[in-house]
């Protein structure tokens, strides 16, 4: 009976009801929902599917495989997380389209079809904008368009892709695809925006850091790994992935040094860790996709628990730039706590979660031979370990004193991220708990003696290495800044081309009327003057119009028909 | 790290702290290099069963970093409102 | 009786529009043209039923045997568009008249379901018939009410919208009559089905060609292709919302059916597509039409002017399913004429909802009505998701038909063009639901919807566009059966 | 048209010859009524005929004078009831076992009669329609002048 109800739609039929609850039933029920996805989750049967028919088309919108069910799990742990860090909120709009976003994010992992793929596809798109617009500033508001545009915009890529595949081969499955014709490429870029490919990254840091403080928390589960789960679905073993991921891996590391706004600068962060993903589904292999699917779930809790931390902080101090923070860690010491949890989850510190995953991907890449990609992999740990390990902390709890004194965060942000601490330290500690979920079955042991004492190194260098830069004044110091990306490109240069063609065009516009135009209204006019009593007709020039169009295509017909 | 006065109040390591965390932080670098020597290792290239080789490739990729880091900075840096 | 089912499907609502007259009472008017109209639907559907269960129904008027006399023909595609037509007709009748749309007063609404009926009679007229000139006939009832119709509404621009729309509308008509001359000209014949037996011998003459182009032309300025669309705009939105509604999803749907109709089953594909090439200057234009079209609802700044535009575009779909040519292009446009009919008839009820709380139709007057017409502005929403095609609604149905025949033909670009001009749908969609919901408008308004006997009427348009954007046995099934019938009569 | 139609009333010659022709316009009018049975003529132009003589009426005299002859209550209704005659014998038609407008039941016995009999009464239909219609037009533009 619970199987009949396809994953996720408990989260979006749920959250629909939500309005209609008040007072403590209301926040009860919101909590209650991810669990109970969670159960449903688990009762279901592996190899279930269902199917049904659209005009014809046979549609298989639940389909459950081992792939889908570990992306799930993440999925509704971040969404129960996210909605008990955002239970202090008296705004049911972000609660809404909250668990909407998140249940349709679950609902994509089990689409069998590109059809179903795609309607979940542009509800996420649409729900998760609420996120960002529930801000309510002018800014979130014009970045919340921007993200928009760009999310609408992948979704039709992937429309158009799914229309040329299936002319092609006649099939809507969404299974593997490969980058085999004009279709699947269209899929592939489809997937590729909202994996933040170098170049399409743009909305990824334009936008999150704009969110609000729940928001950005609820963002950085859903949309990119659900695209990471996408490419895995469909371009496992693509070898094209592997440079780019190495390229967004190591690009967003210098864009994340040099970052003042904290929340921006785990947006960059997330797209480093992301790119070790791309990494991993490029590669391929068994162990690869493991590793890929063991880090986005790893990224999922500690990414979030992140930005649950720098979230508080906004929401005590109402800012999270680097040069205006610093000692909170008097005023939020549990806040600065769980924090230091998530930045030795990122900088994959033995017995927390990064560490058991993100090695997956980096001796998988070694072991097919990618030694380049595994240098700049490993360079950008040890970048992680600088921008997300140490800055994060030492920036906002225990740098230069600013004199901000401010409460600690609310008591149910504190749970949400004490229950992500939790997990990303019993995930570095029982490393099997999360193997035994992985599509393919792991013969991988974390704990060796080189591999912890190589990683121990690394840390300890990277830290030690910091100290040096920061007493020898190279390291990029925290200060009041934008600094520029590709949103460059559509949110200053497009807008001033667009004004420059609109003054050529006018200009253009204008010349073209007083010449040609001229011509063809004072020919209108002498029809009109011996054929239309002006003033009668009232609006005689559409008439006229009308009139002469009417004739040029009865010419144009009959021309038609005797050439 | 830095050369502020510590405050009472506020929630920033003091100076005496900082040090003993620096000398602490030193100390594990040298153990985790000497140890190094000591650990049988089966790296996928040749330079990474160097004993020590993780630790100045952190050191030497964090130097690369925070160097190419700046440099982008002076391309990229603008104002903060720079887009209003 | 239900062998006079055809007969009964015009002459009920023609018979009707004078008893309204003598009734005059509006209350009593009003409750007597929903009865009617219902009927008429029934009629309808029941015709439907017979048509898809038994084949082609022939009723012969007066007992005058055709081709001697006029003869009502129903196939699969005039039972699919009169069940359009009666839907439309029966939802917005049951919409209440306001009194501040209309410029008549109360005591006279009698007039307003009398030419109502009327044009309802005429449209179901040229549906229904297989005498050419008879289509004439019910074309001029049809559009000297809806002439009146347009004019009664209460901005002083409704009665030059509405004269405008009659000197162009007349300008149609001549057309098509001349051409109706020339047919009867070379053939001695105006009975549909006796025309397409007849003209082959004669389709390389010259009267036939002239008789070609006028009837075309004649009957894309009734269906406002572009460029002979000019009558529409000011029309739609000059004219109560009501009547905008009702002739946006009939007239223009059903002057399509015209254009069908001559193409495919009195010309002939192969005269029209194979030795005409209509093509090469139908599928640029019906392009045009929907890039223009939607860019210029984009800066329209009054939401009925809004509608109007993208009615436009969307015909432009139409006429471009047609130009394809193929069974998926076709359906496509058949099934969009009765899709966007919903869409369309929904999204203009729903202006004539907003309008019975707030002053203007100008989009700026709907500041904030996200908050104090849920419903009212939910249904424009669901409508607008439609316009866009988003999937689940109709418009992806029809979207979707349209792209597979464009990529049949091999016609990529095409493709792109249906694809990418729906981008452009989104941004005249979201200009309004911006202002609706997205205003800075600091206190929140009073919840104030419109009445239920509004609302209903709206929802059952623009629930049937989500109803049938899953369900598509009705709507693409029956379209693909014409579509198939109308290419295999033909070539 | 209330300034010319004063200029007209006060010249006799127009009135006196406009109230003399006027009876022979309607009765014309009705010759070619009933005789469209048979022979050229039917309700379309009777209809018209006749309501020229209105016209005629409304011209040399005033809109006033006409409206107190012929109501615009007397337009709707003859526009109204023309139509429903018509259509009430092609109902009848119906209701009788033939097709709509089969005139040839509509007498039991003698199809050729039920043919006369159908005609008359429709062409009686169309007659009334169109001559309360061109009134209405008529009323409709003259009215439009006067309501300034």
């Amino acid at each position: 009976m619970i199987e009949a109800i396809p994953p996720g739609m408990i989260l979006i039929l749920g959250a629909l009801i939500l309005p209609f609850l008040g007072g403590a039933l209301q926040r009860v029920w919101l909590v209650l929902l991810p669990v109970l996805g969670f159960v449903q989750l688990t009762l279901l049967p592996e190899g279930l599917a269902q199917s049904f028919e659209f005009f014809g088309y046979g549609l298989n919108p639940v389909r459950v495989d081992s792939l889908s069910l570990v992306f799930a799990y993440v999925f509704y742990l971040a969404a129960f997380l996210s909605v008990v860090y955002a239970l202090h909120l008296r705004d049911t709009v972000q609660w809404v389209s909250g668990l909407v976003y998140a249940g349709s994010a679950i609902g994509a992992l089990f689409a069998g079809d590109l059809i179903s793929l795609f309607v979940y596809w542009e509800i996420t798109a649409l729900a998760s904008l609420f996120q960002i617009w529930a801000r309510r500033t002018e800014a979130a508001y014009r970045a919340g368009l921007r993200y928009l545009v760009i999310q609408v915009s992948s979704g039709v890529l992937l429309l158009a892709g799914t229309i040329l595949h299936f002319a092609d081969t006649g099939s809507l499955e969404f299974g593997a695809l490969g980058l085999v014709s004009v279709g699947t490429t269209l899929i592939f870029l489809a997937f590729g925006i909202k994996a933040a490919f170098p170049l399409l990254h743009g909305w990824l840091e334009d936008a999150y850091p704009e969110a609000t403080v729940t928001g950005a928390v609820f963002l950085s589960a859903f949309t990119t790994k659900l695209a990471i789960y996408a490419l895995a679905r469909g371009f496992a073993g693509t070898e094209i992935l592997v440079p780019i991921g190495a390229v967004m891996a190591a690009f967003a590391t210098f864009y994340a040094l040099i970052e003042n706004d904290l929340r921006r600068l785990l947006a960059y962060s997330l797209i480093s860790q992301l790119g070790f993903m791309v990494v991993g589904i490029g590669v391929g292999s068994e162990m690869a996709l493991n590793g890929t699917a063991a880090h986005a779930f790893a990224s999922v809790l500690y990414k979030g628990l992140l930005f649950m931390a720098m979230g508080a902080v906004l929401y005590r101090t109402g800012t999270t730039r680097s040069s205006e923070l610093g000692g909170l860690y008097g005023s939020m010491p549990w806040t600065a706590l769980l924090c230091l949890v998530g930045s030795a989850s990122i900088a994959a510190l033995p017995l927390f979660s990064g560490f058991i995953s993100k090695s997956m991907i980096l001796t998988a890449a070694a072991e097919n031979h990618y030694s380049l990609t595994y240098t700049v992999l490993l360079a950008a740990s040890a970048g992680a370990v600088l921008h997300s390990g140490i800055r994060i902390s030492y920036d906002t709890f225990f740098g230069p004193d600013r004199g901000i004194r401010c409460d600690e965060a609310p008591r149910n942000m504190r749970f949400a991220m004490g229950g992500a601490a939790l997990l990303c330290f019993a995930l570095g500690v029982a490393p099997n708990l999360l193997y035994e979920l992985l599509p393919y079955p792991v013969n991988y042991q974390p704990y060796t003696f080189s591999h912890v004492a190589d990683q121990l190194q690394l840390i300890a260098f990277s830290v030690a290495a910091a100290v040096l830069l920061v007493r020898l004044g190279l390291y990029p110091k925290a200060r009041s800044a934008r600094n520029l990306d590709i949103d460059w490109l559509y949110r200053s240069l497009l807008p001033g081309l667009v004004q420059f063609a609109g003054r050529q065009l006018a200009r253009l516009k204008s010349a073209i009327e007083s010449r040609a135009l001229m011509g063809l209204q004072s020919a209108v006019r002498y029809v009109q003057g011996h054929h239309a009593p002006t003033g009668v007709l009232g609006d005689p020039w559409s008439i006229g119009a009308t009139a002469l169009w009417a004739a040029l295509l009865l010419v144009a017909y009959l021309l038609m028909a005797y050439l | 790290m830095s050369q502020e006065k510590p405050s009472v109040s506020g929630g920033q390591a003091d100076g005496a702290a900082m040090r003993r965390g620096l000398r602490l932080l030193g100390l594990i670098c040298a153990v985790l290099f000497v140890a190094d020597f000591f650990v049988e290792k089966h790296g996928h290239h040749a330079w990474e069963n160097l004993p020590g080789a993780y630790g100045f490739f952190g050191l030497l990729a964090c130097g690369v970093l925070a160097l190419v880091a700046s440099l982008l900075r002076k391309f990229v840096e603008r104002d903060e409102d720079y887009y209003d | 009786m239900t062998e006079h089912l055809p007969a009964l499907q015009t002459a009920l609502p023609l018979l009707a529009a004078p008893v309204c007259v003598l009734l005059r009472r509006a209350a009593l008017v009003r409750v007597f043209a929903v009865l009617v109209t219902w009927s008429c639907l029934a009629i309808a559907l029941s015709l439907l039923q017979e048509v898809l269960g038994h084949g082609e129904i022939s009723y012969a008027l007066g007992g005058w045997v055709a081709p001697l006399g006029i003869e009502y023909r129903v196939d699969i595609l005039n039972a699919y568009v009169l069940v359009l037509v009666a839907t439309i007709a029966s939802v917005v009748i049951a919409f209440p008249l306001a009194g501040r749309e209309l410029r008549i007063p109360k005591e006279r609404f009698f007039l307003f379901y009398a030419l109502f009926l009327l044009c309802l009679a005429g449209l179901l007229g040229i549906t229904i018939t297989g005498d050419l000139f008879n289509i004439f006939v019910f074309l001029e009832i049809s559009s000297l009410s809806a002439y009146a119709l347009i004019g009664l509404g209460r901005d002083r621009r409704a009665l030059t919208a509405g004269f405008s729309y009659l000197v162009m509308g007349t300008i149609g008509g001549t057309f098509i009559l001349i051409g109706i001359g020339l047919v009867y000209q070379m053939t001695g014949t105006l009975n549909i089905v006796d025309l397409s037996q007849r003209l082959p011998p004669v389709l390389g003459t010259r009267t036939v060609w002239m008789a070609f182009a006028f009837l075309v032309v004649g009957t894309s300025i009734k269906l406002a292709a572009f460029p002979l669309h000019q009558w529409l705009p000011n029309a739609y939105t000059y004219g109560p919302s009501v009547v905008a509604s009702f002739l946006s999803a009939t007239a223009t749907k059903v002057a399509y059916y015209v254009l069908v109709r001559l193409l495919f089953t009195v010309f002939g594909f192969a005269f029209v597509f194979e030795r005409v090439q209509l093509s090469a200057l139908l599928l640029p234009l019906s392009l045009i039409a929907m890039v223009v079209g939607s860019l210029a609802a984009i800066y329209q700044t009054n939401i009925k002017r809004l509608l109007a535009y993208s009615s436009i575009a969307q015909i432009g779909y139409m006429t471009l399913g047609l130009s394809l040519a193929n069974l998926d292009g076709l359906t496509g446009g058949l099934v969009h004429l009765f899709n966007h009919g919903l869409i369309k008839g929904g999204l203009f009820l729903v202006v004539a909802c907003a309008l019975s709380r707030v002053e203007s139709p100008r989009i700026e007057s709907l500041r904030g009505l996200g908050k104090r017409m849920p419903w009212t502005m939910a249904a424009f929403v669901v409508g607008g998701l439609g316009l866009i095609g988003i999937p689940g609604t109709v418009g992806f149905v029809s979207k979707w038909y349209l792209v597979l025949g464009a990529l049949d033909q091999g016609l990529y670009f095409v493709a792109f063009m249906v694809l990418a001009s729906s981008l452009l749908a989104v941004v005249y969609v979201w200009r309004v639901i911006e202002v609706m919901y997205f205003s800075d408008e600091e206190r929140a308004p009073e919840r104030d919807d419109a009445p239920l006997s509004m609302l209903l009427p709206t929802w059952v348009l623009i629930g049937a566009t989500i109803y049938f954007g899953l369900d598509t046995e009705l709507t693409a099934g029956v379209a693909e059966q014409a579509a198939a019938y109308l290419l295999g009569g033909a070539s | 048209m209330k300034f010319s139609a004063m200029r007209m009333r006060e010249k006799l010659i127009v009135r006196v010859i406009a109230r003399a022709l006027i009876p022979f316009i309607l009765l014309f009018g009705l010759y070619v009524q009933f005789h469209g049975d048979f022979g050229p003529g039917g309700g379309f132009q009777a209809g018209v005929i006749f309501a020229a003589g209105f016209v005629l009426y409304g011209l040399v005299f005033s809109l006033e004078d006409l409206k107190r002859v012929v109501p615009w209550r007397v337009v709707e209704l003859g526009v109204a009831s023309g139509l429903l005659i018509y259509g009430g014998v092609g109902v009848a038609s119906l209701l009788l076992g033939g097709n709509f407008l089969d005139y040839k039941v509509l007498d039991s016995h003698d199809a050729m009669h039920g043919l006369h009999l159908g005609i008359i009464l429709v062409e009686l239909g169309v007659g009334l329609a169109v001559s309360a219609s061109m009134l209405a037009i008529f009323y409709a533009f003259a009215g439009r002048r006067e309501a300034r």
